[in-house]
């Protein structure tokens, strides 16, 4: 175990699977050289050539196509997109290419590539560098979304990601770079993608979160305990596959649940969380699953205005406060 | 001459043109008696262009095609016979039934695959390319599309990336003059598309696609550059279909007098008539029976194959789903 | 009143509005001199010339942002794009773009644009053209999305999307083009975004539709009334904004919900209903909403293997029978 | 010189130029004493191609940006106390703080607006310009983007359309030389990247970018063009910023040299030296101090504005939300 930044951690996923199997290679915008915006491939490049680790030119929409067919072609491909908003760019190899081929083709090919990218609010980058579009990239058949929280998840999930036979997109957050925690140095450590994580135990309601909102849901379940209230909080990690059975079993005993993405609510992943949780609780339930998301608009740029749209652990307390009583 | 095809080279193309143009026939021939489902595209008349394009390929080497595919498909090496079985959705089709005669793949024939979003072959080609490079494999890429397709972003983004990194990709362009049904005037300002390659100081070349010998040369200049590690190079082949666009297309924008003087530089013919000195007349209708008798065969046993019966396929199944 | 096939509905709500309106312009592929690959158009170039009725290179992702400043500059922009499964070529202009500038730019500018699409299954048209990506657009905040059934509200809804102050994305179905009903040909008839229509009342469950599944909700609800069932069927119309008190309404007469969408489950729109619906009308249901959509899979070529697939009267009714058991 | 600025346009440049300079000073030192929230991105010495090609505008023409548009916003006639605002996300802001300096528009000055999708504003612009055809009016459009920005597929798709239709809009590449921290070299193969615009017989014409009264000329022949019908063209202004790619850039990949170099070719040094026979060193000297003036005031004022408060936006309020 050492102690490590997530993006240290996601530094050394990609240096040990680098170092463990040729075909894996890098390639995105600045990741190279420069080491990346938020320094996740820095020295990898030093370490692994040019051919290995690529700059590229701002091509989004190319180089997810590219990815695909890389990955079909004895590759595993890793790419970064510098920000989740870039994403749109990326769908269209997403859904009508990548989603596909392992069907339509019989099983005749495999797509083992990782999309990396970073979404989220929080920094002050306006309303086109703060989204999470969650939703849109797990509304996907055919492809798996991750998105860990913590810094050993980080790592050994994106090695789970680089070693998946599978398309994984996999989201960070930009104010998750500079956490830190414990992270097994180990080689052979990985973490398995479709596992949700218990981060609190409790008894009253559950909370399951995403990305960077557990965070927010485990400051408001402390809050809820000096409101006399026990809560259960839930990393889903996995956005898709999504571990069904973990939130089913915790609803059955806290009877209560409150649902945590930092996307837009309409048509949002936590609308598929909601629903997920009425078609397997519903009898299990005593209220409606609340939901907690950005509000349906664009995130603002001025900080007071940003502060106001964010989920963040007093929203999720307030929403806990309103399905418990 | 410098990659000229053989005798024996030329005669195969002569036969493969022949099979497509016999499916091509048959397809129109079933979608009248209403006996086909969905769209479907015929390439009648621009045979030459994929067959001589792939004709220069090897296994190993990997061809990313069109909605259009057709001569592709049987110039990489597929039997007619599954990809007619394909395009009756039959279980016995090269993807079971489940692609359609847009997406066809086979694997192992480096056929991966067709595709219906215009241009999005162009980068995927690009990225076997990458993989290729990445790998180090001397095998080359080859992506074949439309003069529509030329118009995407994609096709942007992919070409500067893979003059870039001189990747082993070929570009082949089968001008055929229309989109959908504007006509190549109506997308884009320059006539010829290949002016573009300098933006990329990547080479190219303009070829009478509807001369398979042409087609050949021009495709195993760049794949020879290519394979070498020279990068990327552009083959634009001037051709014209002379259907509709597709089985659903009610026409009316070709012109009798285009389609007539397209026809009368039919490329079957202009083979036919290179070759008749080399191997005799006789010999090429001989080629031409056996081709138009195996295509038939393989509509007779494709047709009266089973449908695939369903499964929810395992790739999918982990996830959340209706079924 | 005049009968008319769907297209023809909406050929005519174009050609009224582009009579009255000279800003009103239309562009797409292959719209003009051939009148669209589903004859929408037909007509409109030798009506109204080729400024206002323009053919376009293979361009979706650039003509969609087009569509979007066209739009806050004096015009008002129909976009045609093909088919739905293209839209993620779109996504960037509407996420991106369209949907931040009321907002962050403060009510500077205003986007009434009308981007026109189709969807759907059971033409046997494959993976890459068969698509329902309504909840890819539903999820975009500032931008409406309507999907009319009937070839009253093609013309009326078109009309009055095309007036519209917001950009409006315009859902039509494949399978819809060719049937029938009867138009009101008054040039001020419009339908309004926004409301759910009725189509047949019933008291036991509440079947909530979209676009082509309203049929085969009907059907079903025929078959239902054989088992001794009765089914309200309630065409949603307009996918955003959604019309609660609609739905809200009707559950609070039948208890019992089913939710029909022919996009994918996961994070589809199907799951935004049920999740609504959770919300509004949990006290008022006796059963979890069920959802009937595309599974989760692309849309296979063969008829037989695309019919599986689809959702259907037969799976409608079969849901239903589980819901109110 | 056939459309050279006069001495009171070229003077007018020079004041913008330092009223830019000076923003950036004043945003570099704010940052440095963490002041300031997000990216910033500064444009030190690339301001004469914002500045000189927005004065060829007028104010019904409209401008379309980028995520480093301070020269764009200020050249198209913005107060620089309103930008200042914004960026500091006070309500007195251009956008009443909703949008940062990224995204700052003014549609009364015809700038709507930045951009921070690299190439969004390419075809942002040639939607204007569409939209003033079917219109038949006589603006023009002009979309100022970046050398990283030529390699999105939007570009191409939007040159293509902008060409074909003969639409009134104006491309200015701001060749700064680096996308984000990599060099043009790593992102396209081709040094000049007008050499595309043939692809799309669109004229083109490379400038000294840090020569305002150059930028201007070469501007100027395009909107005349433009506005007369004739169809787009593209400016290629070579240039160099000399700060790091944003606030956050660590640096590290410009050499000194190349700082030390285009240092020595200030714009505003250009065109001081050009000016200072025309109206005498005294007069520039004064407007330098009243246009630093200028700007130490607005920092003052905006930095002691309210910030906004929060409301359910009317537009988006109709629809299901968390609020
Ligand atoms: C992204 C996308 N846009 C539009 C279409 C509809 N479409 C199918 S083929 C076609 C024309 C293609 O023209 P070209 O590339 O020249 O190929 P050709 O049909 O001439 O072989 C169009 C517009 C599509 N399939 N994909
Ligand atoms: C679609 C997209 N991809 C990537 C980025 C991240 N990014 C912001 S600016 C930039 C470099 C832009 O280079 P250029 O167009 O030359 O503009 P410059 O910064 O040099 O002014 C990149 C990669 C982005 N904002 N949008
Ligand atoms: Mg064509
Ligand atoms: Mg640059």
């Amino acid at each position: 175990m050492a102690m490590m930044r997530y993006a240290e951690a996601l530094n050394a996923a990609l240096r040990e699977e680098m170092q463990a199997d040729a075909s894996v290679f890098l390639f995105g915008e600045d990741i190279g050289r420069y080491g990346g915006v938020f320094k996740v491939t820095k020295g990898l490049m030093e370490e692994f050539g040019e051919l290995r680790v690529r700059d590229t030119p701002i091509s989004e929409q190319a180089m997810t196509a590219m990815a695909v067919t890389a990955a079909m072609t004895g590759t595993r491909p890793v790419l970064e997109i510098m920000y989740a908003d870039f994403v749109p760019l990326s769908l269209d190899a997403l859904i009508n290419q990548a989603s596909i081929y392992e069907y339509i083709w019989n099983g005749q090919v495999r797509m083992p590539f990782v999309l990396r990218t970073q979404g989220g609010g929080g920094a002050g980058a306006g309303a086109q560098h703060s989204k999470s579009l969650d939703s849109m990239l797990a509304h996907v058949p055919g492809i798996k979304v991750v998105a860990p929280v913590t810094p050993a998840d980080a790592k050994g999930m994106l090695k789970s990601a680089i070693r998946d036979s599978q398309p994984v997109v996999f989201l960070e957050h930009k104010l998750l770079y500079n956490t830190r925690g414990e992270v097994p140095e180990d080689a052979d450590f990985t973490v398995p993608l479709g596992k949700a994580a218990t981060r609190r135990e409790g008894r009253d309601v559950s909370i399951f979160a995403t990305s960077r909102m557990v965070l927010e849901a485990l400051k408001a379940a402390d809050a809820l305990e000096k409101d006399g209230i026990s809560a259960e909080v839930i990393d889903l990690r996995s956005l898709r596959p999504l571990d069904v059975e973990s939130i089913a079993t915790s609803i059955a005993r806290t009877n209560h649940a409150v649902v945590v993405n930092e996307g837009w609510n309409f048509c949002g992943y936590a609308a598929e969380l909601s629903a997920t949780i009425m078609d397997r609780c519903f009898d299990d339930l005593d209220a409606p699953v609340a939901r907690v998301t950005l509000p349906d608009m664009p995130v603002p740029y001025s900080e007071p205005l940003e502060m106001a749209v964010l989920p963040d652990a007093g929203k999720i307390r307030d929403a806990v406060l309103r399905v418990v009583k | 001459m410098k990659n000229a095809p053989s005798i024996e080279e030329h005669v195969e193309m002569y036969r493969k043109m022949i099979v497509v143009r016999r499916l091509e026939e048959g397809l129109g021939r079933l979608h009248k008696e209403g006996k086909t489902r969905g769209p479907i595209h015929r390439c009648d008349g621009q045979e030459a262009v994929g067959v001589a394009a792939t004709a220069v390929l090897r296994d190993g080497d990997k061809l990313t095609s069109t909605h259009r595919g057709h001569a592709h498909y049987i110039g990489k090496g597929l039997d007619v016979y599954p990809v007619i079985a394909e395009i009756f959705g039959r279980a016995t089709g090269s993807c079971a039934g489940r692609a359609g005669h847009m997406l066809i793949a086979d694997a192992e024939k480096g056929l991966i695959g067709g595709n219906a979003i215009v241009g999005a072959g162009i980068p995927a080609a690009t990225g076997m390319a990458l993989s290729m490079q990445v790998l180090g494999r001397k095998d080359v890429a080859m992506c074949i599309f439309g003069d529509g397709a030329a118009q995407t972003g994609i096709c942007h983004e992919a070409m500067n990336m893979a003059a870039l990194w001189k990747l082993p990709v070929v570009f082949v362009l089968e001008h055929n003059q229309f989109g959908l049904t504007v006509p190549s005037s109506v997308q884009s300002p320059v006539a010829d598309l290949s002016i573009r390659a300098a933006g990329y100081n990547m080479p190219a070349e303009i070829v009478d696609g509807n001369d398979a010998v042409a087609v050949y040369r021009a495709v195993a200049n760049m794949v020879d550059r290519a394979r070498q590690g020279l990068g990327p190079g552009l083959i634009e082949a001037k051709t014209y279909r002379w259907e509709g666009f597709s089985t659903s297309d009610m026409g009316g924008y070709q012109t009798p007098e285009d389609i007539a003087a397209w026809k009368a530089r039919d490329p079957i013919r202009i083979s036919y008539d290179a070759l008749k000195n080399e191997v005799g007349a006789a010999a090429l209708d001989e080629i031409e029976r056996e081709a138009g008798a195996e295509v038939a065969a393989a509509f007779a046993k494709a047709l009266s194959d089973p449908f695939p019966a369903f499964a929810v396929p395992s790739a999918y199944a982990a996830y959340s789903g209706a079924l």
